[in-house]
């Protein structure tokens, strides 16, 4: 039997062939290796995320949060939910602490999920797989599985916004959370003192204002080379296609040159761990992370 | 301008404030604000390069009464929900909510700026969704990419080309998708039944007529 | 054996900060027996840790003076001090007090001579400072510390340096035998005056405080400015030393925050006021202070020197709580944020930057042992309930010294009553 | 008993190694004369206090000399009550200030040794003080006002055990307290006004057998002094009955400005009320919706803040009335409460509400209070109703509101009598026979009607004001202190303040008046002198009738008597020597303190003669803080120069010029005041001591001209407890000076 059991959340850029999908195979590994068992909510559908406010308005988005949880209880009762992507887990727990706090919108959620044949008693606790890690395991514990330490490297933690804020990591300022930079470094990396670690990247006005969301990328990348990173690393998927896939055109429009790796925490523990490039899903990378690939080549 | 804003109008004569406390999601908060500015010196995008109106100026104008001007605004709709304001505030205020529930009153009464892109986003994402169950990458940068009609959908699929090969050199964009393909949830039908329900709920509750 | 002589007319008065030493000799100068209890080494409190005082700009050390002459004048008042209030029991006209009080390893025959100062090596954080510096392990706190005794830090007790400092003393004052004892006094009436902490000012994150050198307290400020502070009274900036012309003061601190102090801390408005004439008083007008404000409270006729300052031209006020706070590479605090009036977003660099972080009750921390209303910040709140003991000063609400004075003036004669509710029942 | 002197010469503290002590034995008994002189090695010892000790009790010794550290230092050591005592600053204020050295080690030495001379000279020109046995014994306390402060302040000190005489000008209790629907809340949880306790107060005071109170009353007449006070209390009818009472509280409260000045903010408009009218609206209102006068009921309502208040143009009142925020935010909860549906706006510059507040605050904004941040231009009258107009500071612009009625927050105007200045120079004017005079007199029969305390004083007869008419405090560490000793105000009559603080500060001042009186009792001094027993005596003798010290005196202590002699009224007297240092004729003096005590110390010193190039220069610092500064110098081991020789004075205000002109004609060569800054932000703890110390200065400019002596001689510094650094630096300087201008000519004479 796995240590930890919990019904995941994969949310809809992990899926297989979506932006985040590299993040899901090495999730995976990762949790192969720190045997915690993850058993995906059957049926699972979209948190909303943020952007959706304006179309869907309060109830429905709640609806939906609200079907997660009764599948979630219905199927795999008392395990906690943990989401791999920080939109879904914010949109998640966001959802769990109104119906919580509020009757009304309570009842009228149970009237709606009824449609769809489900009821809600019990909201599960939502937590991000981050959080499995630092609290369920510790730092020690991630450590205590390192094969190969990323000894040499320097990687900037890229926090962003929605793992950190309104919840963010218990323990942790909003303005200067450490638990990213922990992890670098409980693999055997170093992280740099980057001073853009919790800037927006624009979240899903990198779609309908680019010119806005590019110009906040552009200072999250500089900042990361003006700290000696070689590359960033987040925990948010968003975060992740923002501060990749926009470099060309930030060099583009600004001149740069940038060409810097963003990678997921997950991607640097599987290496670390032993795992190969495949494992690690680093052939997922649209900015290839030459040194990672030599590294797990080694 | 759609009866629903005349309605509300109407219903709510002068007082602008009450409209939104009732009708906004959380505007029962912007009675709150004690125009510290913390929310406005906060919020990224306003440094980027700036907004019309701030959060706490948006407050202060709902105080006022400045109906049209709020409504109308294009401000609400620069939020990036990147909830710095939020935690900041010193009296608790949900102020990223209050932004989408302005802009999203704003565009339910058929308030909202035309060609809002943010707006057209936010549809395009949740119909997206809903369809499903699950979103659709590579529809929903189509539909993105082409909302303001063929000839711009190209020349920004154009600019944004690189951006898109290399996702699906990465494996990360399934052209399948575009055709149908992908992700979907097997209820799709009882999503869509507990969706209606909701929006009906929701409409009853703030008393809007569907 | 530290012996206290105590019955049930005795007023117990815990904190020798303004309030308690103003309770104490109040109720001693009419007459009624006072045990005064003070957890550091000296008395005066916070108020001794400031430069000067608003409106008049004139020193505490000062009013500080005229008490020390009226305690050392009277010989109705005994001073505990190092000591810790650790339990009540009993009830109104008669309690018993239980009372902690830590070694100083150095008794009454001290003569302040100062020799063990000299004999001692090394140092320890200078705590009077908001350790900005360092004081060796034998010190006197202050210049105007009283007792006017040494003190000696228990990380040389057992060591060779703390040998070569017993063997300087001619006087044999210094006893690092001492232990830490128990008191247990009687008491009638208690007054409880235990003051304020200055809000813990890394936990608002957004101004960096602890991270960015450059980012300072309002009471650390103080200490800049004083000549006895730890940099001589020279306005210079932590990182390097560079005169700090350009001071930002950030009001609201922590304070009137529901994520940190839900209350108005009254006293900070006017310190930051009175802060920029400090770096006028520096720099003439080459100093310039920005104040970032939601509302001055300059309250009654504190509003002349608010107006003073606002016609000062080297003074500019913002309205705005300061949204966070980056740094430059030369080590400039950038402030960020928007102007309320009117709209004005800035991204503006200080050389200094002044939080002025607001009034903690310090009985939140450290908890009254015995069954005593609180108000939701923590503040002892007058209520029946709590019997024979009675808030003074900051621990009863944020106030300024002045009303500190009063409210513990105002605590003194409810004492009184008690005690002499006593007599009368035992005459 | 006869006199016995003794001296103690410690050698602790390196004072043995620094110092010779054998020489300073044989100069306390050669030059001081002293009889019996014993030296120490560690005089502050338990064994060395018992040495003192057993000479008091053993060899009937009176005086004590106490040759060793600061008398600021070791006080609990040399704890001696009995007999008079001096202390020769030995180690802070000579071996600390002068450095170890060979070259130094002579007029270190001589320093010593005119530290000696001089304890010895003073101890014995001091007598221990017997106290005065002239006191009253009153314990009533006379309360003057009867709303929240003076009832409050009744009813503590009657808790206490005191009897209590309270005097309501109205007739009934309660004043302006009573005139409110509901009070501000001062304790958990501050969401809504409450009760505003008055009618509780006054059920407690009917009940208490203690306080007697006089209705419709005022006090007519207030003579003699702290402990002996006759109140004479005329009561409406016309009936005069005096009261015998030991202290005094002054809480006679406020008048809200006259809301009629404030034309251009509508005041005197039919909708536009200010704070106390719209209470009386609530009040008629019960809880049910408010109506205007007019019957209408009010369905939006604009609040007005510092409505003739914090004004920059001189017209109004400059500041701060504190209590408003917060009444407009009670008031617009009024609204709220009755019906949630009234507009509600306050228009603020700064919102104020200190401490809890803040959640008052909160409360009225979740009530639907709206806050607005703007600066009203005008009121006018539009429709049924009034417009106001007001820049938005916020949205920056100019807007208007329309309101059923307008508030307007106007300030507290205190009731503290007629300003003793301006009464002075009317009494001046009148006294001449011109038109001037018969206008003149007129103002003074106008000015005393208005009179609260009639003090039958020569400095007038209520407490001098302090800022705005207000009775406050100039200290911040001593608020409750006052000019008139044993009177203490309380309320809204020292401060502007609101209720929670007006009863704190009322229970504060009955604090103080049983004290005073309790200590009047016992011929003790007040604050800042608290305890002291010593009081000033005249030989009448002597007295030319200047009245300059009845002139002087901070504190009105003392009056005339029929034959225009100075008539002290000791329990009046704060013991600062003021009066002292005025007497032409030097009459009056302390018994521990007198013109013969510092005047023997500054003939004791030993004045090399000129060719020694060994000036010598008078320090006469401040006890207070000048000499603690030079203290902390000498803690510091900050370095000054070896010719000066410091004496501490009580108040730079008792500083006789007989002092100065002996020292220079004995051949000082130069003499430095240090005293507390004056004016304004004066730091002198009896007030107008150092000021007039100052001015009295000024005029021995003149005779040092007459003695063909440089001015320079005589120099006059304002000094602060912290200037502990930079006082070495000035002495040093004027050291300098004193080098540069060379030896006085009066040496040897």
């Amino acid at each position: 039997m796995a240590k930890k059991e919990y019904a995941f959340y994969p949310g809809c850029s992990s899926q297989k062939g979506a932006s985040a999908s590299n993040y899901l195979v090495s999730v995976d590994s990762m949790c192969k290796t720190l045997d915690i068992k993850m058993t995906e909510i059957p049926d699972w559908n979209c948190c909303g995320a943020s952007i959706s406010y304006a179309e869907a308005g309060e109830l429905p988005r709640l609806a939906m949060n609200a079907r997660n949880f009764a599948l979630s209880e219905q199927h795999l009762p008392g395990q906690d939910i943990v989401a791999t992507c920080a939109a879904c887990w914010l949109g998640s727990r966001e959802s769990k602490e109104r119906l919580e706090h509020n009757n009304t919108l309570m009842d009228d959620t149970n009237k709606a999920l009824k449609e769809a044949g489900l009821n809600l008693k019990v909201i599960p606790e939502v937590r991000h797989m981050v959080e499995v890690l630092i609290e369920d395991l510790g730092y020690a514990e991630l450590a205590s599985h390192v094969k190969k330490p990323l000894e040499g490297m320097k990687i900037a933690g890229y926090v962003g916004c929605q793992t950190n804020r309104p919840f963010g990591i218990q323990g942790e300022s909003f303005e200067n959370p450490m638990y990213l930079d922990k992890l670098i470094e409980s693999v055997g990396a170093q992280a740099t003192k980057f001073d853009q670690k919790v800037t927006c990247c624009g979240g899903a006005l990198a779609f309908s204002e680019p010119d806005k969301a590019q110009a906040q990328i552009k200072d999250i990348i500089e900042a990361a080379y003006d700290s000696g990173a070689e590359m960033l690393v987040t925990p948010c998927p968003l975060c992740q296609a923002n501060t990749e896939v926009y470099q060309g055109q930030i060099n583009k429009k600004y001149g740069t040159k940038f060409q810097l790796p963003v990678l997921y925490y997950s991607q640097l523990m599987v290496l670390a761990y032993g795992g190969s490039a495949k494992d690690a899903g680093l052939n997922g990378q649209v900015i290839r992370a030459r040194r990672l690939e030599e590294f797990a080549g080694k | 301008m759609s009866d629903m804003n005349q309605q509300m109008s109407a219903k709510y004569k002068n007082n602008f404030l009450k409209e939104i406390e009732e009708q906004a999601e959380m505007g029962e908060w912007v009675k709150m604000c004690m125009q510290c500015g913390v929310c406005s010196g906060s919020c990224p995008t306003n440094f980027h390069p700036g907004w019309e109106h701030p959060p706490q100026e948006l407050f202060m104008m709902i105080r006022a009464g400045k109906r049209d001007e709020v409504l109308d605004s294009q401000s609400m709709w620069m939020c990036v929900s990147c909830y710095n304001c939020y935690v900041r505030c010193p009296r608790k205020v949900p102020i990223t909510h209050i932004m989408h529930g302005i802009a999203e009153y704003a565009y339910r009464i058929g308030r909202a700026p035309k060609n809002q892109p943010t707006l057209h986003l936010s549809q395009t994402f949740w119909n997206n969704a809903t369809k499903t169950g699950r979103v659709n990458e590579v529809q929903l940068t189509q539909s993105l990419y082409f909302k303001d009609g063929i000839m711009d959908g190209i020349k920004k699929a154009m600019a944004m080309q690189d951006v898109a090969l290399g996702l699906v050199k990465a494996g990360r964009l399934n052209v399948m998708e575009a055709i149908g393909g992908g992700h979907k949830c097997k209820d799709i039908k009882g999503i869509h039944a507990m969706l209606a329900k909701a929006k009906e709920l929701e409409n009853q509750r703030k008393g809007r007529a569907a | 054996m530290t012996s206290v002589v105590a019955t049930n007319q005795t007023i117990l008065v815990v904190g020798g900060g303004i309030a308690g030493m103003t309770a104490a000799l109040e109720a001693a100068e009419t007459g009624k027996q006072v045990v005064l209890v003070e957890k550091n080494p000296y008395l005066g409190g916070r108020t001794v840790q400031l430069y000067r005082y608003f409106p008049k700009m004139c020193h505490p050390s000062c009013g500080l003076e005229i008490n020390l002459r009226r305690l050392k004048a009277n010989p109705r008042i005994q001073v505990l001090t190092m000591a810790e209030v650790t339990g009540i029991t009993g009830d109104k006209g008669n309690y018993s007090v239980t009372v902690k009080l830590a070694p100083r390893y150095v008794n009454e025959s001290c003569t302040a001579c100062g020799e063990c100062n000299k004999a001692a090596t090394s140092e320890v954080a200078d705590a009077f400072n908001y350790n900005l510096g360092k004081v060796k392990a034998a010190y006197l706190p202050a210049n105007m510390a009283y007792p006017q005794r040494y003190v000696i830090d228990g990380s040389v007790v057992g060591t060779a340096e703390g040998e070569a400092i017993k063997a300087a003393c001619k006087y044999g004052a210094v006893d690092l035998d001492m232990k830490e004892e128990v008191v247990t006094l009687n008491a009638g009436a208690i007054v409880w005056a235990t003051g304020w902490q200055p809000y813990d000012a890394a936990k608002i994150t957004p101004y960096r405080y602890g991270e960015f050198k450059n980012v300072i307290t309002n009471v650390e400020f103080e200490r800049l400015a004083d000549p006895h502070g730890p940099t001589g009274g020279k306005i210079v900036r932590p990182s390097d030393g560079k005169e700090a012309k350009n001071v930002a003061f950030i009001q609201c601190a922590g304070s009137r925050d529901e994520n940190h102090l839900r209350h108005c801390s009254r006293f900070c408005c006017m310190a930051s006021l009175k802060q920029t004439r400090y770096v006028q008083e520096a720099y003439g007008d080459e100093g310039k202070s920005t104040v970032y404000y939601i509302d001055i409270r300059a309250i009654d006729r504190f509003e002349d020197f608010y107006q003073e300052v606002k016609a000062n031209p080297n003074v500019s006020f913002v309205k705005s709580k300061v949204a966070r706070i980056s740094e430059d590479t030369n080590g400039d605090p950038r402030l960020w944020g928007v102007n309320t009036e009117g709209y004005v977003r800035y991204s503006e660099p200080h050389d200094l930057v002044v939080l002025a972080v607001g009034m903690e009750p310090s009985v939140k921390n450290v908890a009254i042992p015995a069954e005593v209303m609180g108000d939701s910040s923590g503040f002892v709140m007058a209520d029946p309930s709590n019997a024979g003991i009675f808030g003074a000063g900051c621990a009863t609400n944020a106030l300024d010294v002045n009303r500190a004075v009063q409210s513990a003036t105002a605590a003194a004669l409810r004492a009184i009553q008690v005690v002499n509710q006593v007599a009368r029942a035992e005459a | 008993m006869a006199d016995k002197h003794a001296a103690y010469i410690c050698t602790g503290c390196e004072l043995g190694t620094r110092l010779d002590a054998a020489a300073l034995v044989k100069t306390a008994t050669k030059d001081g004369k002293i009889a019996l002189v014993r030296e120490h090695a560690f005089l502050c010892s338990a064994d060395g206090v018992a040495m003192i000790k057993n000479d008091i009790d053993n060899e009937a010794v009176t005086h004590v000399a106490i040759c060793a550290c600061s008398r600021r230092a070791k006080t609990e050591a040399f704890n001696f009550p009995t007999v008079a005592m001096s202390r020769g600053n030995l180690r802070e204020g000579v071996i600390w200030i002068r450095p170890d050295t060979d070259e130094a080690r002579e007029t270190t030495q001589e320093m010593a040794e005119d530290y000696v001379r001089m304890a010895c000279a003073e101890v014995k020109a001091m007598k221990v003080p017997e106290g005065n046995q002239n006191t009253g014994t009153s314990k009533t306390l006379l309360v003057v006002g009867g709303g929240m402060s003076g009832m409050t302040a009744a009813v503590e000190a009657s808790k206490a055990g005191y009897k209590v005489v309270l005097v309501e000008k109205t007739g009934a209790l309660g004043g302006m307290a009573a005139k409110l629907w509901k009070r501000i809340p001062n304790r958990e949880p501050f969401k809504a006004p409450m009760d505003n306790g008055v009618a509780d107060l006054v059920a407690q005071i009917d009940a208490d057998a203690n306080i007697k109170v006089y209705l419709n009353a005022v006090v007519a007449k207030t003579a003699g002094a702290p402990g002996r006070f006759k109140a004479d209390i005329a009561v409406e009818s016309g009936a005069v009955s005096t009261e015998d009472v030991g202290a005094i509280i002054q809480a006679s409260g406020f008048t809200p400005y006259d809301v009629n000045k404030l034309s251009h903010l509508g005041g005197g408009q039919a909708n536009v009320v200010d704070q106390l009218g719209l209470e009386a609206l609530a009040k008629a209102a019960n809880g049910g919706p408010i109506k205007r006068a007019d019957g209408k009921e009010v369905k939006s309502v604009v609040f007005v803040q510092c409505a003739g208040q914090r004004d920059t143009s001189g017209e109004h009142l400059s500041y701060c009335s504190g209590h408003c925020c917060a009444t407009s935010v009670k008031q617009a909860m009024y609204f709220k409460d009755a019906n949630p549906d009234v507009d509600t706006v306050v228009l603020y510059t700064d919102l104020r509400m200190p401490g809890n507040n803040e959640d008052f605050y909160r409360a009225a904004q979740n009530k639907g209070v709206i806050f607005s941040k703007g600066v009203v231009s005008g009121v006018s009258t539009s429709g049924d109703g009034c417009k106001v107009q007001f820049k938005d500071l916020i949205l920056n612009e100019d807007t208007s509101a329309d309101a059923d009625l307008v508030v307007l927050a106007t300030g507290m105007v205190p009731t503290t009598g007629p300003d003793l200045d301006a009464l002075s120079e009317a009494n001046r004017v009148a006294e001449g026979s011109d038109e001037k005079a018969a206008v003149a007199k007129e103002q003074v029969i106008q000015m005393m009607s208005t009179s609260v305390l009639n003090l039958d004083y020569r400095q007038g007869p209520d407490m001098p004001q302090f800022k705005h008419g207000f009775n406050d405090s100039h200290f911040i560490c001593f608020p409750y202190e006052t000019r008139r000793t044993a009177i203490y105000a309380a309320g809204p009559t020292r401060r502007p303040m609101d209720i929670a603080q007006a009863t704190e500060d009322a229970t504060g001042a009955a604090m103080k008046a049983i004290q005073a009186m309790e200590n009047a009792g016992l011929g003790k001094a007040a604050h800042p002198r608290a305890g002291d027993l010593s009081f000033p005596t005249a030989r009448l003798e002597g007295c030319t009738q200047c009245k300059r010290c009845t002139v002087e005196c901070p504190f009105g202590a003392i009056d005339e008597d029929e034959k225009r002699f100075p008539l002290f009224n000791e329990s009046r007297c704060r013991r600062c020597g003021t009066c002292m240092g005025a007497c032409p004729v030097r009459v009056i003096s302390f018994e521990n303190y007198s013109v013969n005590t510092v005047g023997a110390q500054i003939k004791a010193v030993d004045i090399p003669d000129e060719f020694s190039e060994k000036p010598r220069v008078l320090i006469l610092a401040c006890e207070n803080d000048a000499y603690p500064a030079l203290d902390m110098a000498g803690m510091n081991r900050n370095e000054y120069d070896p010719f000066m020789r410091v004496i501490p004075v009580r108040c730079l205000g008792s500083v006789n010029t007989i002092w100065i002109t002996d020292a220079l004609n004995s051949g000082f060569d130069g003499v430095m005041l240090m005293g507390c800054k004056h004016g304004d932000q004066y730091q002198c703890h009896f007030v107008k001591g150092s000021e007039l110390g100052r001015y009295r200065m000024s005029k021995v400019y003149d005779t040092l001209k007459g003695m063909n002596l440089e001015t320079e001689r005589l120099m006059d510094l304002e000094v602060a407890i912290t200037d502990v650094d930079t006082l070495p630096k000035k002495i040093n300087e004027y050291a300098a000076k004193i080098q540069e201008m060379g030896m006085s000519p009066f040496k040897g004479l």
